[in-house]
């Protein structure tokens, strides 16, 4: 199976996770093909998961399908990368039928497109407007900052670094005078 | 007298009744090995509901359903005697007899289900639909029991009946009480027929649109009726009572019999109540009219 | 619809009547109190003593629900900042990292636990100095 | 500085304690009542519901105290938002809130209710449930145990048979409040608006 699929897909290696959990990672265009052959030709019947994480830095979602064949012993996870800009993907609605929720979910909290998916509604929030949720740009401490309040009351808060240094400050600074005030009364006594 | 009698009457019948309801609590409390509440509660529950201030309307009809049950409630228990020799508590008994007394007792449900419809909350229809289906069960081995009853007494009037037992009817013929008992059981909303007004399924179904005053009267109600219809099975098959002490055991044993009934057994679905109701306990009970006719007296 | 007669079906719930003679099994809890358990987390308390005011407990806290404050009790000669912490119950969710971060353990969890009030303004606590 | 929680009395609540000294008889039997009787609508609304069964049935009772589950909203005198609250969720509560009869109480369970708790910077929770719905009894916990719900639901008692709660009251008469608070988190569509007398020009009585 391994060499088949580096063959087709040019695909430089295959991670084995585990010894039940496969993982391979292909161009876009492709994904499709792939899945198809697993599901025909290495009974892969079951669409587990369809996933999506956030490279911010390298500026793409890598979405990953989880396939499960059908005595369930050995998994395979298929992803691909596509653009953070205009993110979207064909719909697995065709093949999967379960994966219609899947990508919901995932339209809600990426934002990324399915053309193909008929039934691309909000499925947990509602009314969402603002930047999707799980986005990495999106920053829910600001967001609740503006849209939210907080309880008021919890004022008399101290930096604890600062307060540190200050005392420390003024530690050194009482003891340095209080060293002048010996020495000068030192000097007064030697005068004497 | 007889306005006094009746006030009388249905005074008793309101106390004894929520008595008789923070009972039942507080001995399905003592089932499902809880402390459980006051006997008081159900009253005090009712006089809170009576507090409290209507949050919507569905207009007057709406409100007519529980004033129906209660006018129902109460004429049932005016018409049923107490006592069978007593000159008091005997109500409007001797103005009609126990044909009116089963039309009666139908006249609060069906009013209560057009209130109900009126007010279009879907699960309070669905536990009207559910009622009247169970309604139409349980009569049919009731009232074959009730005719054997009144054709082996020679008559309709409940204090004859009542008075007329020299061994009582539920010893002279087991048959037709078993038949009766199980028609009271579903009569009471025990279970394993409570299915109409299941908390869990259909949301204590008919009265789950009504809160305030008009709970409290179904409360009210259901606790009068509750009594009412104790007194009339004490009536037909447990040879009546001479006072108020022999009533009050009389009537406790069967609500104690009905509670334990309704603690231990788990609920039929509608269809399978109806099922139950129109096979087993009208079988035994046309086993019993054929006993009671051919080898009675 | 179907059904059969079932004989123990119908007879063996009949047991649940013996619940009536048994003792029942609630905690009538205003009058019989339970004990609490070994290790159950509840309010807070700071040995004054002890805490040397190093805020390791308000970085901890992932509910930022710690606020070091200055206090005006006596306090530990070696309490380099002269803040004790102050715990917000609007946001604590008892996780108990705070006592597991504290160097002198001085800040604890107590048995106690009941708190209930009218007010959402008064969930700010001090933590009992034991 | 005093150890413990510390207690803010709040002014806007003393001149209705003031109005509880010529109440009437009836006024103090039908409150004697109430307390005796409160029916909680059976509407878990969070993480803290799971601290419910216990408390209703045969471990805790709460039925000793008068105290049962409603099945309806028409029927409850309380209902207990228990932990965090999603903008989902508090539109069912405010819905279902105002379908209840008057006199109504709000139980808050938890510290999500108070300041947020450890859903303090999610975007879809909200921090402050009083900004949204009065609420008459905060219990501390993370979540409650069942004594302290108990003892929530015991200090509400106390309160209502003092005929000290009018928070029904407060909601009705700081509508335009609460209900600029609602429209601020879940939009426009939050509910048809709320108005007290319904019933008086909805072909009622």
């Amino acid at each position: 199976m391994f060499a088949t699929i580096k063959n087709r897909f040019a695909t430089t290696d295959i991670e084995v996770k585990r010894e039940d959990l496969y993982k391979v990672v292909v161009q876009r265009d492709a994904i499709f093909e792939l899945i198809f052959m697993l599901r025909e030709q290495y009974d892969y019947q079951t669409l587990n998961a369809i996933t999506c994480c956030d490279w911010i830095e390298e500026e793409h979602f890598a979405i990953t399908y989880i396939l499960t064949t059908s005595d369930r012993k050995q998994s395979f996870m298929v992803q691909t990368m596509i653009g953070r800009e205009d993110a979207q993907i064909d719909s697995l609605t065709h093949t999967f039928e379960q994966a219609e929720i899947m990508e919901r979910d995932l339209h809600e909290m990426y934002g990324i497109d399915f053309p193909g998916n008929q039934n691309l509604v909000e499925l947990s929030l509602e009314n969402w407007v603002h930047t999707p949720p799980l986005r990495r740009e999106f920053d829910t401490l600001e967001f609740v900052n503006n849209n939210l309040s907080f309880r008021e009351g919890r004022d008399g808060n101290m930096d604890v670094k600062k307060e540190m240094k200050r005392l420390r400050a003024l530690k050194k600074a009482q003891k340095a005078a209080a060293k002048k005030a010996k020495e000068e009364a030192s000097e007064v006594s030697d005068g004497n | 007298m007889i306005i006094l009698d009746l006030a009388l009457m249905l005074i008793t019948a309101y106390f004894v009744g929520f008595i008789y309801y923070g009972l039942y609590r507080n001995i399905t409390a003592r089932f499902q090995r809880r402390i459980g509440p006051t006997i008081f509660q159900s009253f005090y529950d009712s006089i809170k509901f009576f507090g409290k201030k209507e949050a919507i309307s569905h207009g007057w009809m709406f409100y007519l359903g529980p004033i129906i049950m209660a006018t129902g409630a109460i004429m049932t228990l005016f018409f049923i005697p107490f006592f069978y020799q007593s000159e008091s508590f005997s109500g409007l008994s001797g103005y009609g007899n126990l044909f009116l007394v089963l039309y009666l007792m139908l006249l609060g449900p069906l009013g209560n289900a057009m209130g109900v419809g009126v007010g279009g909350n879907p699960f309070g229809v669905m536990g009207v639909t559910r009622g009247l289906t169970r309604l139409f069960a349980l009569e049919l081995p009731f009232y074959i029991a009730v005719v054997a009853i009144m054709s082996i007494s020679q008559s309709a009037d409940i204090a004859t009946i009542a008075g007329s037992q020299t061994t009582i009817n539920a010893f002279a013929h087991p048959l037709l009480f078993i038949a009766a008992l199980f028609s009271f059981v579903a009569m009471m909303g025990q279970s394993p027929f409570d299915v109409v007004g299941a908390p869990v399924e259909v949301y204590s179904g008919p009265a789950s649109e009504f809160s305030g005053k008009f709970l409290s009267l179904l409360m009210s109600q259901s606790a009068i009726f509750s009594f009412a219809k104790l007194v009339l099975m004490v009536n037909l098959f447990l040879g009546g009572a001479d006072g108020f002490f022999e009533l009050l055991w009389k009537t406790f044993v069967l609500f104690l019999f009905v509670i334990a009934f309704g603690a231990i057994y788990g609920r039929f679905k509608t269809p399978q109540s109806v099922d139950f109701l129109i096979k087993v306990p009208t079988v035994i009970a046309i086993v019993g009219l054929i006993f009671a006719t051919a080898w009675g007296n | 619809m179907k059904w059969s007669i079932d004989i123990s079906g119908t007879l063996s719930p009949l047991g649940i009547l013996a619940a009536m003679m048994q003792k029942p099994n609630t905690i009538a809890y205003p009058a019989v109190k339970k004990e609490t358990a070994v290790g159950y987390r509840g309010f807070h308390t700071n040995l004054l003593v002890d805490c040397i005011g190093c805020a390791n407990c308000q970085d901890v806290c992932m509910n930022d629900a710690i606020d070091m404050i200055k206090t005006d009790k006596e306090y530990n000669v070696k309490n380099s900042s002269q803040c004790i912490p102050r715990i917000d119950y609007g946001r604590c969710c008892w996780c108990s990292l705070c006592t597991d971060v504290c160097p002198p353990d001085s800040l604890k969890l107590d048995e106690e636990y009941l708190g209930v009030t009218q007010y959402a303004s008064d969930f700010l606590y001090m933590p009992k100095d034991k | 500085m005093d150890e413990g929680f510390l207690k803010e009395q709040q002014v806007m609540e003393s001149d209705l304690n003031s109005e509880t000294s010529h109440k009437s008889s009836v006024d103090f039997l039908m409150d004697w009542f109430r307390r005796r009787s409160i029916f909680v609508l059976a509407y878990g609304t969070g993480c803290g519901a799971i601290e419910m069964p216990p408390t209703f049935t045969s471990r805790y009772d709460a039925e000793r105290l008068g105290i049962r589950g409603a099945a309806t909203p028409r029927q409850a005198d309380v209902i207990i938002v228990s932990g965090y609250c999603s903008y989902k969720t508090l539109r069912r509560i405010i819905r279902t809130y105002e379908q209840m009869a008057n006199p109504k109480y709000i139980l808050a369970l938890g510290s999500c209710t108070v300041n947020g708790g450890m859903y303090w910077d999610s975007y879809n929770t909200i921090k402050r449930l009083e900004d949204y719905l009065p609420v008459d009894m905060y219990v501390n916990g993370c979540m409650p145990r069942p004594e302290s719900i108990l003892e929530g639901f015991m200090a509400l008692q106390k309160e209502i048979g003092d005929g000290k709660i009018s928070s029904w009251q407060k909601y009705e008469d700081n509508y335009a409040f609460y209900r600029k608070n609602q429209e601020a988190v879940l939009g426009q569509t939050v509910a048809p608006a709320y108005d007290a007398d319904w019933y008086l020009y909805d072909g009622g009585l």
